[in-house]
């Protein structure tokens, strides 16, 4: 089968799903429209699992399947055309995005039943999986773009899917507009890069870059530099980082598979799949690359923070998110491009898993967020905590899991690579830390300790196709570390398991250079990193399950900072008050002076005249037979006394 | 341009002898007592009842109209009539008498549409 | 003194002549209230049309001008047929000649 | 000599008449004005050696289409008006000054005209055979029109005559 | 008129004299009307005044002068004595058009000392190249008498007489127009003395090429345009609202029809229109169907040669004597029409309006039709070359 028509249809599949459930929005059946739209995922599916495995086939040098349908835009030397590309990065990312989807979908079939807009849901889950496989598998900025707007627009659909309920509709303009703000500057970035290479294509780009960054560091005013800085500030907008993450914790106003997908895997991904896609433009840009890490290690440790003091299920899981995009971001930021995208896939797996976890708590708890009122569910919903805990004990990186490969590999580079510093792996280390405080916190309200349900709901657990989907996820978030063993622990273990992943990715990507270490020093960082999870996995642990006096003793010690870190340091209220109450009243006040009493008037004076100048010629038709005989005559008149003068 | 001082010297002519004649009358005859008897119109002697407005009937300026029309048509024929002779001897009598063939078609349609429509029909 | 101009009777006389019935009649359709007197004023027209005609066609010793007028008769003859039968149907339905009365075509 | 005198008398009379049918009050009197101006046309055409022309105008418009508007007059029995000309000073002020306006460009135009050979009397070329010939060859299509046209006036002004009312006037 | 004093003043006088020939046969006319109807009725007619009668005629006009005036109210008196002159002027001018004789040829003479260059009279007041249609137009104002003359005497009955009559004549109008197309179709020509100088000598004409002669006919029109005679006839019978058609002014019909308020002079004025009508008419039919003032198989030419040897006058001289023989003889023929007419008057009845329209719309006009298409169509036959 060529590869044009498997692209189309690994593009088309989503399509016709969309098409198929849009144009049947207020069908109630729900499992017609799960079931078309998650055939149509598997479609596809399965056209980039055989993509890969032809990718797989390919001489190593040049492995990548290029396919071009039609030129989009053929403008005077700028030309954007319709073509796909799939290599060792995008393989991963369409592997990841259809499979997880895949998964995603089968699980919002049962969690969307008693929804009464099923078709719906399902059209824009189906028009989200096609926007993303655009910005994945596109060949130049231009149709990353187009598929990154797409995405924008699905995550606002599926925001505000209860638009009745006002917040759910805010939350949904809000991420929009967040996104927005973000997209501008992926906007400009992609201009900076046209006035720059005159072309928006990866493989030039990447080349012509390299070239560059040969010739001498670039200044700060270099367009090169300007477009990595627009395009981190895209990434910014659509990975949820500091100045930008506002949408995320709100975003979970939308339904959970929809955070499961969207906020967790793969949507909130694609700053990093944008700044690894162009890992040779950001390495002629170290300057930028510290940017990306400092930005990243603060919002890692800074959401960290928040999420401990989090009682909304929901809300934990978002800001763990953003500090495990943060950790992403870090990793890029020092030139762990191959690390970063080994968390990602790793992230994106147990993130997903524990997201559908707490969808089914929330589905069987009826609605209900508040950890506070749950407890002791383990023995309630068996396989969904059984599956949740290996969740946990990924993300806190307990070894032998897949977190804790692909977050220490990030740790490692950060320590270790020319780009990174000590106080950047120190954040990292801390970050780290709190994460485990507080999905074990989650933990022990959540599923141990004494049940706290109220009566009247009875948590049970979730039917079949809920639960298939979170044991597949559960074994990948293990068996998801195995493919990327860092060297030096796979020196140690029996047969040597090479890095697979590492090997994948190596040609496509660039590497930064690393300070040659010794094992040991290695090998320690690794202790101190995995000792610090542990204290504070044991600290929470008693403090929520022996002695549960412990929090409000920390609390009542520094009231004030618990009440600042509660409520997200204000950054709301902050933008509100500085950003946009200001520009709504400059708005108003234009509206009232300009507006009303400038434009109006003019147009008023425009139509009164028209009209006096009609009821002027009007009067002329008074059906008086010998005035129209006198006009006659006049006009005659005048028109000779024109000729004879003339 | 001698014709016209013709004319008009015998119109101007018979026109004094006429206005003579009626100077003449007024003059020689008695002269007149305005009465309203003398002035109310002749009506064999009977009381003359003055019906206001009289119905007169449209018919009248219906046979005008047509008459018109018609007097046209003839009028028409007048130059044809003329210059038959000469095309005739020229050649193309024939071409002629079809173009008048078609116009006196009409004509006799226009006539036979006239009786058939009892437009003249008189009481 | 009548100078020779004068005297001799050219063209431009006639078209003189003409003109001044052309006016006159071009008034009494403009002055006059009483329909049947407007299609006069019509007919004056037409026949200070038939003079030009003719005065033009004799001068030129050009027959077309003669032509022209035999037609613009026959259509003159037409068109006051035509508008004293309307003037006639106005007359049953409106009882009155004047143009006054019917101004009903009015914005 | 004697053209002028004819010319000049007969254009007198027929202004004076025209001028008749302008401002007599009486529709009747107007109507016969205009006969009176009709002939006065005929002869014109007497004096521009259009004999044929003349006879055909004194048929057609003296003979007929003046004695339908007398009928017509008759008809309605219009008796002598009691408004004779139209409402407005100003506007009767602005149409007589558009007829004087009109009159000056017209005699200021006569003085465009080439200036035009003698007046032949009766050359050959002007005979009623030459016009009915130029009526046969170039006008035929008119010719033929006319008929037609004819024929829809009288068909029209039949029907016109039919309309509510029937045939009497009351 | 003519260049010089001379001429102006024969022409003039010559105008003046026709006239007068017109007015007088009218008093004439009327007398013979008057003894012809008593002799038909076998009856003496009026035979007390003078021989025969004859002074009558200046009695009744005597009469007639010194009548009391009738007038209608103010407003309409100028048209009320408008009327009866305008009755004269169609019968007059229309006589002045009909060319009574061969025109005169006078050489040059001496008198007073001047000489006076060679003359050429006509034999009429009006020498029109356009005979026909001017007397056809002439003839058609004739209406606005009738109308004027009803209209103005303010009585019902002589308003409906006038309409009446004017319809009659505009329809037979339409008749006559058409009966004259088929004497143009033959001479093509409007003049008269053409018309007359075609119908001189035996009846001739080709056939296929042929010369055909009938000898013992003469060359007149009645032979050429038969049917178109009888329906010229009849028309003109109709014009002049004469007995089979008199009805709208009939006595016994609507009192006296549109004259009814005449009396007096003005009465009499009506008749001179009348019996003017009436003789162009019969001029009229002369001239078109009899040869006018040709002695039937001489031409004109012949006799002025048998004059000039005859009499051995001058050739003016000889030329006055023709012209006033042929004038003669056309005398002669128009008085027979004239009997016609005034023989027809008291033999056949009257017609009724309806039948007397029907007659001119639904017969008359048709017939002539017919014949016009007839002639054209023989015409075009005899006269294209076939061979």
């Amino acid at each position: 089968m060529n590869d044009s028509f498997l692209f189309a249809v690994l593009l088309l599949a989503p399509i016709f799903g969309f098409l198929f459930n849009g144009l049947r929005f207020k069908n109630k059946n729900y499992k017609l429209a799960g079931a078309v739209a998650s055939v149509a995922i598997g479609v596809s599916f399965i056209c980039s699992v055989v993509l890969v495995i032809k990718l797989v086939a390919m001489p190593e040098a040049s492995r990548a399947i290029h396919v071009h349908f039609y030129n989009w835009i053929e403008v005077a030397g700028f030309n954007a055309n319709a073509a796909f590309v799939v290599d060792q990065i995008s393989a991963i990312m369409i592997l990841v995005i259809t499979g997880v989807g895949l998964l995603i979908h089968i699980f919002s079939i049962g969690y969307m039943s008693h929804d009464d807009r099923p078709s719906k849901y399902f059209a824009y889950l189906n028009l989200f999986i096609f926007n993303m496989l655009l910005l994945v598998l596109g060949d130049n900025l231009l149709i990353m773009f187009v598929g990154w707007e797409g995405v924008g627009l699905c995550s606002y659909l599926l925001i505000g899917f209860w638009f009745t309920d006002q917040e759910k509709a805010a939350a949904g303009m809000k991420a929009f507009i967040v996104n927005r703000i973000g997209d501008a500057g992926f906007l400009l970035g992609i201009f900076f890069l046209y006035v720059q290479f005159s072309t928006i294509e990866f493989s030039s780009l990447n080349t012509l870059a390299t070239d560059l960054a040969a010739s001498g560091p670039l200044g700060w005013s270099h367009p090169l530099v300007l477009a990595c800085i627009c395009l981190f500030v895209g990434a910014c907008g659509k990975s949820a980082q500091i100045p930008l993450y506002v949408w995320l914790p709100d975003a979970m106003a939308g339904p959970t598979p929809v955070s499961a997908l969207i906020h967790a895997a793969t949507m909130v991904t694609a700053g990093v799949y944008m700044i690894v896609r162009l890992s040779f433009v950001y390495m002629a840009a170290p300057q930028v690359m510290t940017i990306i890490a400092v930005v990243g290690g603060l919002t890692a440790f800074f959401a960290a923070t928040i999420g401990m003091t989090q009682w909304d299920i929901k809300k934990i899981l978002a800001y763990s998110t953003v500090s495990q995009l943060g950790y992403m971001f870090l990793g890029v930021g020092v030139g762990a491009f191959m690390p970063a995208m080994f968390h990602l896939m790793t992230h994106a797996f147990f993130k997903a898993l524990m997201f559908l976890g707490s969808g089914s708590v929330i589905h069987a708890m009826g609605e209900e967020q508040d950890i506070r009122k749950m407890g002791a569910l383990k023995k309630a919903m068996p396989i969904t905590s059984a599956t949740f805990t290996l969740g946990w004990l990924a993300i806190i990186g307990v070894p032998g899991f897949s977190g804790f490969f692909s977050k220490d590999e990030i740790l490692w580079f950060t320590y270790a690579s020319t780009q990174g510093s000590k106080w950047l792996w120190v954040v990292g280390v801390l970050g780290a830390g709190m994460t485990a405080f507080y999905m074990t916190r989650l933990m022990c309200l959540v599923f141990w300790g004494k049940s706290r349900v109220p009566e009247g709901t009875h948590p049970h657990e979730s039917p079949a196709s809920m639960t298939f989907p979170l044991i597949v996820l559960g074994v990948l978030s293990v068996v998801g570390g195995w493919i990327g063993i860092p060297h030096v622990i796979s020196a140690i273990l029996p047969g040597h398991p090479p890095n697979i992943l590492g090997h994948w990715l190596e040609p496509a990507l660039a590497t930064a250079n690393l300070i040659t270490t010794s094992a040991v020093v290695e090998w320690s960082l690794m202790g101190i990193s995995v000792s610090v999870v542990a204290i504070s996995g044991y600290f929470a642990y008693t403090a929520y399950i022996v002695k549960t006096d412990i929090p409000e003793k920390c609390v009542k010690a520094f009231p004030r900072l618990h009440g600042l870190v509660l409520n997200k340091y204000l950054i709301d209220e902050l933008y509100f008050g500085r950003i946009i109450n200001p520009l709504i009243d400059i708005s108003k006040g234009l509206w009232v002076y300009v507006d009303v009493n400038f434009v109006d008037k003019l147009t008023y004076i425009a139509s009164d005249f028209v009209k006096s100048i009609g009821r002027l010629f009007g009067s002329l038709q008074n059906g008086n037979l010998q005035q129209y005989a006198m006009y006659i005559a006049i006009g005659v008149v005048v028109m000779l006394s024109f000729i004879l003068m003339g | 341009m001698a014709s016209v001082i013709a004319i008009v010297f015998l119109i101007t002519l018979i026109a004094l002898f006429g206005i003579f004649l009626v100077w003449g009358t007024a003059k020689l005859g008695p002269k007149i007592k305005q009465s309203s008897l003398k002035k109310s119109s002749y009506e064999c002697g009977i009381e003359v009842q003055q019906s206001g407005h009289t119905k007169v009937p449209v018919k009248f300026y219906l046979t005008a109209i047509l008459f018109i029309l018609f007097d046209i048509e003839i009028i028409f024929m007048y130059p044809w009539a003329i210059s038959f002779g000469d095309a005739i001897t020229n050649g193309y009598g024939a071409q002629v008498l079809a173009a008048m063939g078609v116009f006196i078609l009409v004509f006799i349609i226009g006539l036979l549409w006239e009786m058939k429509s009892k437009a003249l029909e008189w009481e | 003194m009548l100078s020779s101009e004068l005297l001799h009777i050219g063209l431009n006389h006639y078209l003189g002549l003409s003109a001044v019935i052309f006016v006159i009649g071009m008034l009494t359709v403009l002055l006059r209230r009483n329909l049947i007197v407007m299609l006069m004023g019509v007919e004056l027209m037409l026949n200070a049309v038939n003079i030009t005609f003719v005065a033009f066609s004799s001068f030129n010793q050009n027959m077309n001008g003669q032509v022209m007028v035999f037609f613009v008769m026959a259509i003159a003859a037409a068109e006051a047929a035509v508008g004293l039968a309307l003037a006639v149907t106005i007359f049953k339905h409106y009882k009155e000649i004047d143009i006054s009365a019917f101004e009903q075509l009015k914005s | 000599m004697e053209a002028a005198i004819v010319f000049y008398g007969l254009s007198f009379f027929m202004t004076v008449l025209s001028l008749g049918v302008l401002f007599n009050p009486n529709p009747i009197m107007s109507a016969l004005y205009l006969v009176l101006t009709m002939i006065g046309v005929s002869l014109v055409f007497f004096m521009l050696d259009a004999g044929f022309l003349a006879g055909v105008q004194l048929i057609v418009y003296a003979g007929a289409v003046l004695v339908l508007f007398v009928m017509v007059i008759m008809l309605f029995d219009l008796k002598r008006e009691v408004y004779t000309f139209s409402r407005g000073f100003f506007t009767r002020l602005l149409k007589v000054f558009t007829g004087v306006v009109f009159l000056i460009i017209l005699v200021k135009s006569f003085f465009l005209v080439p200036e035009t050979k003698e007046l032949l009397n009766s050359s050959t070329q002007m005979t009623t055979k030459n016009l009915a010939g130029l009526l046969f060859t170039e006008y035929i299509f008119v010719f033929e029109l006319l008929g037609l046209l004819l024929l829809a006036v009288a068909i029209g002004a039949v029907a016109l005559s039919r309309i509510k009312g029937g045939t009497h006037a009351e | 008129m003519g260049s010089d004093i001379v001429e102006i003043s024969i022409n003039a006088a010559k105008a003046l004299a026709i006239f007068l020939m017109m007015v007088q046969i009218v008093p004439m006319l009327v007398w013979v009307e008057r003894r012809g109807s008593a002799f038909i009725q076998n009856r003496f007619g009026p035979n007390r005044i003078g021989p025969l009668g004859l002074m009558q005629l200046i009695a009744d006009a005597v009469k007639f002068l010194f009548k009391e005036e009738f007038l209608p109210d103010k407003k309409r008196r100028l048209l009320f004595l408008a009327a009866p002159i305008i009755a004269l002027i169609p019968g007059a001018v229309a006589f002045g058009a009909i060319p009574l004789s061969v025109p005169i040829h006078v050489e040059i003479f001496e008198f007073l000392g001047q000489s006076w260059g060679p003359y050429r009279f006509a034999f009429q007041s009006v020498e029109l190249g356009i005979g026909i249609v001017f007397v056809l137009g002439i003839s058609s104002l004739a209406a606005y008498s009738i109308l004027l003359a009803g209209w103005s005497s303010s009585n019902k009955y002589s308003l409906f007489g006038a309409l009446r009559a004017s319809a009659q004549m505009i329809s037979y109008e339409l008749a006559l127009g058409l009966s004259l197309v088929g004497i143009l179709l033959i001479y093509n020509s409007f003049d008269f003395a053409e018309i007359i100088a075609q119908q001189q000598g035996s009846l001739a004409f080709q056939f296929l090429g042929k010369d055909i002669v009938w000898s013992f006919l003469p060359n007149w029109g009645i032979f050429y345009q038969p049917l178109g005679f009888v329906l010229f006839f009849v028309a003109v019978f109709a014009e002049a609202n004469r007995l089979p058609f008199d009805l709208p002014e009939a006595e016994s019909e609507l009192v006296a029809g549109y004259h009814t308020e005449y009396g007096g002079f003005k009465m009499n004025m009506f008749y001179i229109g009348e019996y003017g009508h009436m003789l162009v008419s019969s001029a009229l039919l002369v001239t078109f169907y009899f040869g006018g003032y040709n002695i039937p198989f001489v031409t004109p030419d012949q006799v002025l040669a048998g004059v000039e040897s005859f009499l051995g006058l001058s050739s003016t001289g000889s030329s006055v004597a023709t012209a006033f023989l042929l004038h003669g003889v056309f005398l002669v023929k128009v008085l027979i029409f004239l009997w016609v007419f005034i023989w027809v008057r008291w033999t056949l009845p009257r017609f009724r309006y309806d039948q007397l329209m029907d007659l001119g719309w639904k017969t008359m006009l048709p017939w002539a039709l017919a014949n016009t298409i007839l002639t054209a169509i023989i015409v075009f036959i005899f006269r294209t070359q076939w061979v």
